[in-house]
């Protein structure tokens, strides 16, 4: 039996003037376990707390219920002067008389009436509390970025920079991700590779941060502070310790007919190839598809001309394991295949581009050497025209329904660029809407029109018909001036919707955290803790929680990394205590509560149970307690009940119910 | 002998209920069980067996043994009241009549349960012939004569007409009360009825049905038998058998907490049940097998074996029909003959 | 309200909120004085998805009159998906008490945001009046309660 | 039935499985039992007729534990409560040897006996070489006749259909024996006024005598220790003291079962009191299919409940006072 104080607080006369507070305290004596009330001025003063700290004491006290304001009010306060008088800090209960009771009552009476039941319920279930104490897991020093592209980089030098040691695993052969293949940024319109390339370098010369690139994550295992990954380090058939970068291989290779994935597939790489000229680590691949010798076993070339002896041909794949504290996703995006976009004939004609493909055309290493010209005969186009919005914003289930946010003002920027080096060129934008509400982005968006003269029409194109001439006839619509628009253009170009990496829902059941329907990344929070998976211990950076351009996405990689540092700063974790918890010898192990976890805080084991004297091995459900939050999703599905939630557990809340109702 | 027609039955059990309360066979949804009768109920007296025992008229399936209510810190016990007004069951059968003489067994000796006894006490049995014996009775195994069934007033439904014949103080003093209800009649066509029941009952499947070799001398041999094992496999520890036979008689006490105190009331327990006898270190027995042998032990071996031979089941056959796995004390006892050579 | 009348039918009325969201939002409707009829106790749960129907029941077995459940709005769960699970789990028990011939008005689901004190002002007030329009709870209580 | 035997026998031999799950005969016409079958001598008096209605699904929970396989016959509808056990891992799919038997729709005794027919000495047109359209009965009374689909139970009314959706063989031809919604009752129900409602309820669970046979032999009632025998939940009861009980009992069961429940119609079979219990299950069922799509618990083995799954627009629960 517990032996209960009572404690009620006047709140000057926030509570006093409509509660009668002497009643309660008098009423709550009559309750069950209650051998101690008294009300007072103040509770949540120094003096209050030093009243109930004193009853504790005095009274041997095994629970205490604080009649007062809200529990999201003081409900710590009174916790931690509990655990002070050598009370567990989770025998404290709060009956809210205050916001629940006397600010919206003024009937003395009633309101007293009421506050005596919520006092009532609150000492039935402390009742039925036990103590709790919070677990303790160590923290592994060490986090782990998965991508490396800029939110990748930019994550691993911050977290590198505060002393922590941080891998960072790049699927492609180096660094740099997506914003390596931009020409210009906006809204400054400075080079892409100039700004990028500094970071990369940092990354790779930084004592504390290790590159795994042509890598993936294989397996990942625990939990928060102490997660286990398997990494795989693809074989590169190239051995990075004697690699000098000289490049000779790339140029004798004989197989150069694989379309380059870094200039989107516009020309072709040799079969030993790194992807552009500033990778990092600037160390070649061999792609085994392409390559002579690994199909035929003839040829071998790259290994003669080798002087550092560097190329292996019995590279094996290998596996790292390594342990984190904490793990940072930031995975990034592709655009999306344009296979249900027909009517933009972007299969059709090699003059119908995607955005980034028009990056690579624009760059100085890109397949036309910067030239803008069309891909078909290489001739100097006259008439550029840039469609909006394809595949974002999409009301039926072709492309996307969200905006790209992106793609308004990286077309002002290519718009720009064109009008500023070509003259000559007529550039036309469909637009449905111009977005532009970042820092200088209107501005940017108004010089396109007003200074540089480009053609923006408010409406969406129907059908982009090849002409045999080799032209591109474009059907739009000016919603503006109600016409149709026919037009003629030498190349189009299409503001393809972006989509997060694929790959990403693998990593996503690795790290059972949650993702949308569009496959980005759910956010703990999403006003509060964007950068945060539920998952605890896991962060987003970058466009793998939601599209975002560079500054964004920086600054989101810098929030996830302090999110990070914030966690690698602790020795250890205090867990919640108020977790889920299933009784074995009741448990199915009918996998149905992991099903609803949220965090994947339930596995399943197979234990020697004895039940009553049957013994046997069962398959029964285990909550890690450093993973489990306590929504207690699982208690509710959970068929046979074995399944209850520490502090707010079915026998407590139902004596609240029972004590509310008698 | 009286008599009276079918027609004026309802009469009848006004003329009764206006005195005191009546319990017979009420078809309530498709299903015939004992009620209380009131005004328009559907009276069924064709109906061979209710799906419950008539048992529950002197040992419900759950009753209030005492109320404890708080005030302030204070508790106050209020005891339930016994029973003290008169009631009639009508309509029981010969083997219902049986299975209270085996409660009586358990309930009213030393020490007596006042609940059932004030029951018993205040209880008027009026007993059915079984005009139509069906392939499930067996209660010829057990002695009991359906053709000719004894309590406290007897009758036999023949031809429309139910033929009337008090055979106790208490069966006399309800014959008075209803005398104007009543015709005089003789016993010819009544001894016709019972030749004609007996006829059928030598035909029924398990009349024949042999008991020889249980009782309590053979108490290990039994227990041990590795038959058991075979027979409980398709047993779903459900407690359909025990909640159906007129014999039964374990229960469970508990609390029920009303709010403002406890009720303490006691309701049928099976032995079927997983949690059966649990107390605080567990079970006494942990197995189905152990549970579904308790059962048939105990009214085959450990009851005769303290009540002179007097087993606990009456033969009336409706665990064999309502068993959701068709399994019964019937085909126990067979499969323990069809093994006797073994034993 | 007034409670003059003694003879007034006094309805009991639990709300389930949750701690994230709508207990915090009856917070706000007390701190900004939003009133409405003492009748309505809140029970805080971690999240709308800890409710078990069985909680329900059981407050309805003992004697209430009505039960209302509050959690974050869909999307905004605390803990992602709680309320979701909540509001499949809430709908099939509500329409399985309408099916027994349980008035459907005693129950109710209301998402309710920590903001939005006046929406959960306003929902008591109005389930108080619904659960005034149906009256007693008579159809689904344990008798030996109501003594 | 010679073929099962044979098969069955052939797969004990050969040391494909340790034992066989079946039926086997007993001592009335109609009430043969679920039996294991070890040695050939063990066939003699195993049965499968109209009258096997039991489904053997949740018995393999208990011979997943035993050594070796298992060879259990399955009628169609118990194959999904066998895939809805393997998806709860309540059973060992390595463990069993699935011979989905042939069925011609199941009876019910009561049935018969509700019609007027006692004293049964034998059943003739009920084995699976009967056209089964017709039973003649011997009884002590004399000789009757009724139509086979008189007899059947009720969930053959509503047949899902004659395809086993797990097994490793399938032996014997099966009758479509669907003649009647299998939604039609519900919405009988749905219909009615919140009183009506109420005192049908009332008047058919007032019959509940609390035996759990309902429970006990349901498949998706596979707790090892159900909430309603343990004391944790405080819900621990075993009769019905007050009619309020037995509409918690019910609710609470359908809810537990909701999602998983294949709408075998056990328990309406096995309900001494012949309530029926499937109205529950099925209600769930319907409002599934009708809110969240078509749904069939036992379908595959890997898809998710319709209760461990949600979709960001699903309905709202203020739906049920919207419809009326």
């Amino acid at each position: 039996m517990q032996r209960i104080g009572v404690f009620v607080c006047h709140c000057g006369s926030n509570i006093a003037a409509t509660v009668d507070v002497k009643k309660v305290a008098e009423m709550a004596l009559l309750e069950p376990g209650v051998v101690h009330a008294e009300d007072y001025q103040y509770m949540c003063s120094e003096a209050g707390q030093a009243r109930i700290q004193a009853a504790i004491k005095e009274k041997n006290l095994t629970g205490i219920v604080v009649c007062s304001c809200s529990p999201r009010m003081h409900e710590n306060t009174f916790r931690s002067a509990a655990e002070k008088a050598g009370l567990n800090p989770y025998m404290v209960e709060i009956a809210n008389i205050r916001e629940h009771c006397s600010w919206i009552h003024k009937d003395m009476e009633e309101a007293t009436k009421k506050a005596v039941i919520l006092a009532r319920a609150a000492i039935a279930k402390v009742n039925l509390n036990a103590p709790l104490k919070p677990g303790e897991s160590l923290v592994t020093k060490r986090a782990l970025v998965i991508g490396g592209g800029i939110a990748g980089i930019q994550t691993a030098i911050d977290i590198a920079d505060a002393g922590y040691e941080v891998d960072i695993v790049e699927k492609t052969p180096s660094i740099g991700g997506r914003m390596s293949q931009l020409d210009k940024t906006f809204p400054t319109l400075d080079c892409s590779a100039c700004i990028l390339t500094p970071k990369m370098v940092e990354a790779a010369a930084h004592e504390k941060i290790t590159i795994y690139t042509y890598s993936e994550v294989e397996a990942v295992s625990g939990f928060v502070g102490d997660f286990t990954v398997d990494i795989r380090k693809k074989a590169r058939y190239v051995d990075s310790d004697k690699c000098t970068g000289c490049g000779v291989c790339q140029e004798k290779c004989p197989s150069k007919k694989s379309l380059s994935e870094f200039n989107r597939g516009l020309n072709t790489r040799s079969a030993i190839y790194t992807p552009f000229a500033q990778a990092i680590p600037n160390v070649p691949v061999i792609d085994t598809d392409a390559c002579i010798k690994m199909k035929t076993g003839k040829c071998g070339i790259c290994e003669k001309v080798c002087q550092a002896g560097a190329i292996d041909y019995q590279q094996k794949d290998e596996i790292v394991t390594q342990k984190y504290g904490a793990i940072v996703v930031a995975t990034g995006f592709d655009t999306i295949k344009l296979d249900n976009y027909d009517e933009y004939a972007y299969n059709q004609s090699k003059d119908v581009i995607t955005s980034l493909e028009l990056e690579r055309v624009m760059n100085a290493a890109g397949p036309t050497k910067g030239h803008l010209e069309r891909l078909s005969d290489g001739k100097h186009p006259k008439e550029i025209v840039f469609i909006q919005c394809v595949g974002s914003r999409c009301a039926d289930n072709r492309g996307k329904s969200y905006c790209s946010k992106i793609c308004c003002m990286y077309t002002a920027k290519h718009a720009m660029l064109i009008r500023d080096k070509y003259p000559d060129v007529n550039v036309t934008v469909f637009y449905i809407d111009v977005r532009t509400p970042g820092k200088n982005f209107d501005e940017f968006y108004r010089r396109a029109v007003e200074d540089y003269g480009v053609n923006y029409i408010k409406g969406q194109v129907g059908k982009v018909i090849p002409q045999p001439d080799g032209k591109l006839l474009v059907q739009g619509a000016d919603l503006l001036d109600n016409k149709q628009i026919l037009k003629e253009a030498d190349m189009v170009v299409l503001a393809t919707a972006i989509e997060p990496n694929p790959d990403v829902r693998k990593i996503a059941t690795m790290l059972t955290a949650s993702i949308d329907t569009n496959n980005f990344l759910t956010e703990s929070h999403a006003k509060l803790r964007p950068v945060e998976s539920p998952t605890a211990g896991v962060f987003l950076s970058g466009v793998c929680q939601g599209p975002k351009d560079i500054p964004e996405t920086v600054a989101q990689a810098g929030a996830a990394a302090v999110k990070a540092i914030g966690l690698l700063a602790k020795d250890k974790l205090l867990t919640n205590p108020c977790t889920a918890k299933s009784d074995q010898l009741l448990c199915n192990g009918c996998s149905t509560c992991a099903n609803v976890c949220p965090y994947g805080a339930i596995s399943y084991e197979d234990i020697e149970v004895n039940d009553h004297g049957i013994r046997e091995t069962r398959r029964v459900a285990v909550v890690n307690s450093a993973l489990c939050q306590g929504c207690g999703a699982c208690t509710v599905t959970c068929p046979s009940g074995a399944m209850d939630l520490q502090g707010f557990s079915n026998r407590q809340i139902i004596a609240e119910v029972d004590a509310i109702c008698r | 002998m009286y008599k009276i027609a079918k027609e004026n039955l309802s009469a009848l059990f006004q003329a009764i209920a206006g005195e005191q309360e009546l319990y017979l066979p009420v078809n309530n949804n498709g299903q015939v069980n004992f009620a209380a009768w009131t005004e328009g109920a559907d009276v069924d007296l064709d109906t061979l067996k209710s799906v419950k025992s008539p048992k529950d008229a002197f040992f419900p399936q759950s009753e209030n043994l005492y109320t404890v209510k708080t005030e302030d810190k204070k508790l106050k016990v209020e005891p339930e009241a016994l029973k003290d007004q008169d009631f009639v069951v009508f309509g029981m059968k010969a083997c219902d009549v049986k299975g209270i003489e085996v409660l009586d067994k358990v309930f009213l000796v030393d020490p007596v349960d006042t609940f059932y006894a004030a029951r018993r006490k205040h209880g008027t049995i009026v007993v059915m012939a079984c005009h139509e014996p069906e392939e499930t009775c067996f209660c010829k195994v057990f002695g009991i004569d359906c053709a000719d069934p004894v309590a406290d007033v007897a009758t036999w439904m023949i031809d429309g007409e139910l033929y009337w014949k008090a055979l106790t103080e208490k069966g006399e003093a309800l014959t008075a009360k209803v005398a104007g209800l009543l015709t005089d009649a003789d016993e010819t066509k009544v001894e016709e009825e019972k030749k004609a029941i007996r006829a059928i009952v030598e035909k029924l499947p398990y009349s024949d049905l042999s008991l020889e070799g249980w009782n309590g001398d053979v108490l290990l041999e039994k227990f041990n038998s590795p038959i058991w094992e075979k027979l409980y496999k398709p047993c779903l520890a459900c407690g359909t058998c025990t909640f159906v036979c007129p014999t039964c008689q374990c229960y469970d006490i508990k609390d029920y907490n009303t709010g403002s105190g406890v009720q303490r009331y006691r309701c049928w327990d099976s032995c079927m049940y997983s949690d059966f006898t649990m107390m605080a270190h567990g079970n006494n027995r942990t197995s189905q097998m152990q549970r579904f042998r308790q059962r048939f032990m105990h009214k085959l071996v450990y009851f005769p074996a303290n009540n002179d031979g007097m087993y606990s089941c009456v033969g009336c056959g409706r665990c064999v029909e309502k068993c959701p796995s068709a399994l019964n004390i019937v085909k126990v006892v067979k499969a323990f003959e069809e093994q006797g050579g073994e034993n | 309200m007034s409670i003059e009348n003694n003879n007034e039918f006094r309805p009991k009325i639990v709300a389930f909120c949750c701690n994230w969201c709508s207990y915090a939002g009856a917070d706000l409707a007390g701190s900004s004085r939003l009133a409405y009829p003492a009748d309505v106790k809140i029970i805080r749960v971690p999240c709308s998805c800890r409710v078990n129907p069985m909680f329900i029941l059981r407050a309805f077995e003992k004697g209430a009159d009505g039960v209302i459940l509050c959690g974050c709005h869909p999307g905004d769960c605390h803990y992602t998906t709680g309320n979701y699970y909540a509001r499949r789990r809430m709908t099939l028990l509500f329409s399985m008490l309408d099916y027994i011939g349980v008035e459907n008005g005693r129950t109710r689901v209301e998402w309710v945001s920590a903001a939005e004190g006046v929406k959960f002002s306003q929902t008591m007030n109005e389930f108080v009046e619904k659960i005034h329009s149906l009256g007693k709870n008579v159809r689904l209580g344990d008798l030996r309660c109501k003594n | 039935m010679q073929e099962l035997v044979s098969r069955a026998k052939e797969l004990l031999a050969n040391g494909t499985v340790e034992r066989v799950l079946g039926w086997k005969a007993g001592d009335l016409p109609y009430n043969p039992e679920p039996a294991y079958f070890y040695v050939e001598e063990d066939f003699d008096n195993f049965v499968y007729n109209g009258f096997c209605g039991a489904n053997l699904s949740k018995y393999m929970i208990e011979a997943s534990k035993m050594e070796g396989k298992t060879l259990v016959f399955l009628k169609p509808c118990d194959t999904y409560s066998f895939n809805q056990l393997i998806k709860e891992h309540r059973v060992d799919r390595e463990k069993a040897y699935i011979i989905g038997v042939g069925c011609k729709g199941k009876l019910d005794i009561e049935k018969a006996k509700k019609a007027g027919i006692k004293g049964i000495e034998s059943v003739a047109g009920a084995d699976m070489s009967d056209a089964c359209d017709t039973l003649t009965f011997q009884t002590i009374y004399g000789e009757k006749t009724c139509a086979y689909a008189d007899v059947m139970l009720e969930r053959c009314h509503v047949c899902k259909g004659k395809e086993h959706v797990i097994s490793d063989e399938v032996i014997g031809e099966s009758n479509d024996t669907k003649d009647a919604e299998r939604f039609a009752e519900v919405e009988k129900i749905e219909a009615m006024s919140p009183e009506e409602k109420f005192a049908f309820f009332q008047k058919e669970l007032s019959k509940c005598i609390r035996c759990n046979a309902c429970r006990n032999v349901c498949p998706a009632c596979s707790c090892r220790k159900c909430v309603f025998d343990s004391t944790k939940f405080d819900s621990a009861q075993k009769a019905n003291v007050d009619s309020f009980e037995e509409k918690m009992f019910h609710v609470i069961r359908a809810f537990h079962v909701a999602g998983r429940c294949t709408d075998c119609g056990e328990c309406s079979r096995v309900c001494p009191q012949g309530i029926p219990l499937h109205l529950f299950n099925r209600k769930f069922i319907k409002d599934i299919n009708e809110f969240y799509g078509e749904y069939q618990a036992g379908a595959d083995t890997d898809s998710r409940g319709p209760l461990t799954n949600f979709t960001f627009d699903d309905v709202e629960p203020s739906i049920v006072t919207e419809r009326g």
